[in-house]
């Protein structure tokens, strides 16, 4: 179970070639990838700035990770987040995660996604050429976690 | 009773700095009643907890709702609902 | 829409860079990957044989990758299928799923994996210490496939 | 009416080869009815025909299911359930 949160990029080759090749009985890698994307809401982004809460990021996210370990049967789990200044294009996350069959590792990787996206402490603010503005939550990323409580 | 106070993000830039320590009164026990205990300091601080924007808080690293029990010592965070990922 | 069924092994690194840098309104890339495990009912696998019905699997694998892209909101899909004989560790298959928000990428991903074991014309054969012997189909993967009825 | 036929996997084991044209007595019109007459060849078509073990069928390379119609110039193939991935 690995947590990472930094400012450099990542290469998703090596962490999932390392991912899947750690153990023979893996069968299965799922990963996300979220890249920053050139429109929100109709303004073109210059830049997008990831703001967190460090002493409580690295611990939530570790959260979320146990909780998909001990609601699925994954072998291992990845988390890569960046902070900082990004640009359209640029990686922001990387969740992968391994088992022995699919299922399991689509579920958790959704899962983790999901629970990142509304509790782990990262702020996007958006830099277009009409301003800066702050990032607000969606509804939908509220609803999307709910759906793991049934 | 004495604890730490962190904003993040929108909060942050309202108060115009990112931590404070703060000695509270006794009765201030949940979050609710430092959110109120804190309104009284001005408009700035008002307007952040009026309700009219969701603040989230978290105490010690960890997500709470605002009946959550205040102790001395304790790291108390507020921010807006997060948008990582 | 990408479909590649060969005998040589791909680079994962690669072909997600360039499945998430062709658009910057890509926001979210789910891929899966699939590589051959050690054990298969408790005998240690030697290698896996992978045989397919070559002028029917590419138009059936284009076939699920449009069912898909009519089902959700994604921008392109990428699938690598192997054929041959594999050993433990080798890849066998990689689905990627590009899309501007997360969820609509993991369901096509989930879906193409799910139709892909139940409708593809791949059949894999195991050599143990044990000799040869076919692998058998799974009901798991037809009750995967049903849900996508609903 | 002329088809040709394809085994894979099992199957193409069982009958040791993978391809084969044959001329179809015109009152053989579905997959079924295939199956029926050529399991009249002997044990081997027979055993692989029975039902004990599922059977997939291909027309055209397009999965079928039994009921499916033959024409002439088809190209039909048999295999056990798929196991790719």
């Amino acid at each position: 179970m690995t947590v990472r949160v930094q400012t450099e990029d990542f290469d998703i080759g090596c962490e999932l070639a390392s991912m899947r090749l750690a153990q023979p009985s893996i069968g299965a890698l799922v990963s996300f990838v979220g890249q920053v994307r050139d429109i929100n809401g109709g303004d073109a982004i210059n830049t997008l700035t990831l703001e967190h809460y460090p002493e409580m990021t690295q611990k939530a996210l570790e959260a979320i990770a146990l909780d998909a370990k001990t609601r699925w049967d994954v072998i291992d789990t990845l988390i890569i987040h960046r902070v900082g200044m990004l640009k359209p294009l640029d990686q922001i996350v990387l969740v992968a995660v391994t088992s022995a069959h699919r299922g399991e590792a689509f579920k958790a990787c959704e899962f983790i996604m999901d629970y990142l996206k509304t509790s782990a402490p990262f702020w996007k603010k958006e830099a277009s050429n009409q301003g800066e503005r702050w990032v607000e939550a969606k509804v939908s990323d509220d609803e999307a976690k709910r759906r793991w409580d049934k | 009773m004495k604890i730490k106070v962190l904003y993040f993000a929108r909060l942050k830039e309202a108060v115009n700095y990112s931590t404070e320590d703060i000695d509270l009164p006794s009765d201030i026990k949940t979050v609710t009643a430092l959110k109120n205990y804190l309104s009284k300091r001005g408009e700035i601080w008002a307007n952040l907890f009026n309700g009219k924007q969701v603040v989230r808080a978290a105490i010690n690293h960890v997500l709470v709702d605002d009946l959550a029990a205040i102790h001395a010592g304790d790291e108390i965070a507020f921010f807006p609902p997060v948008t990582g990922g």
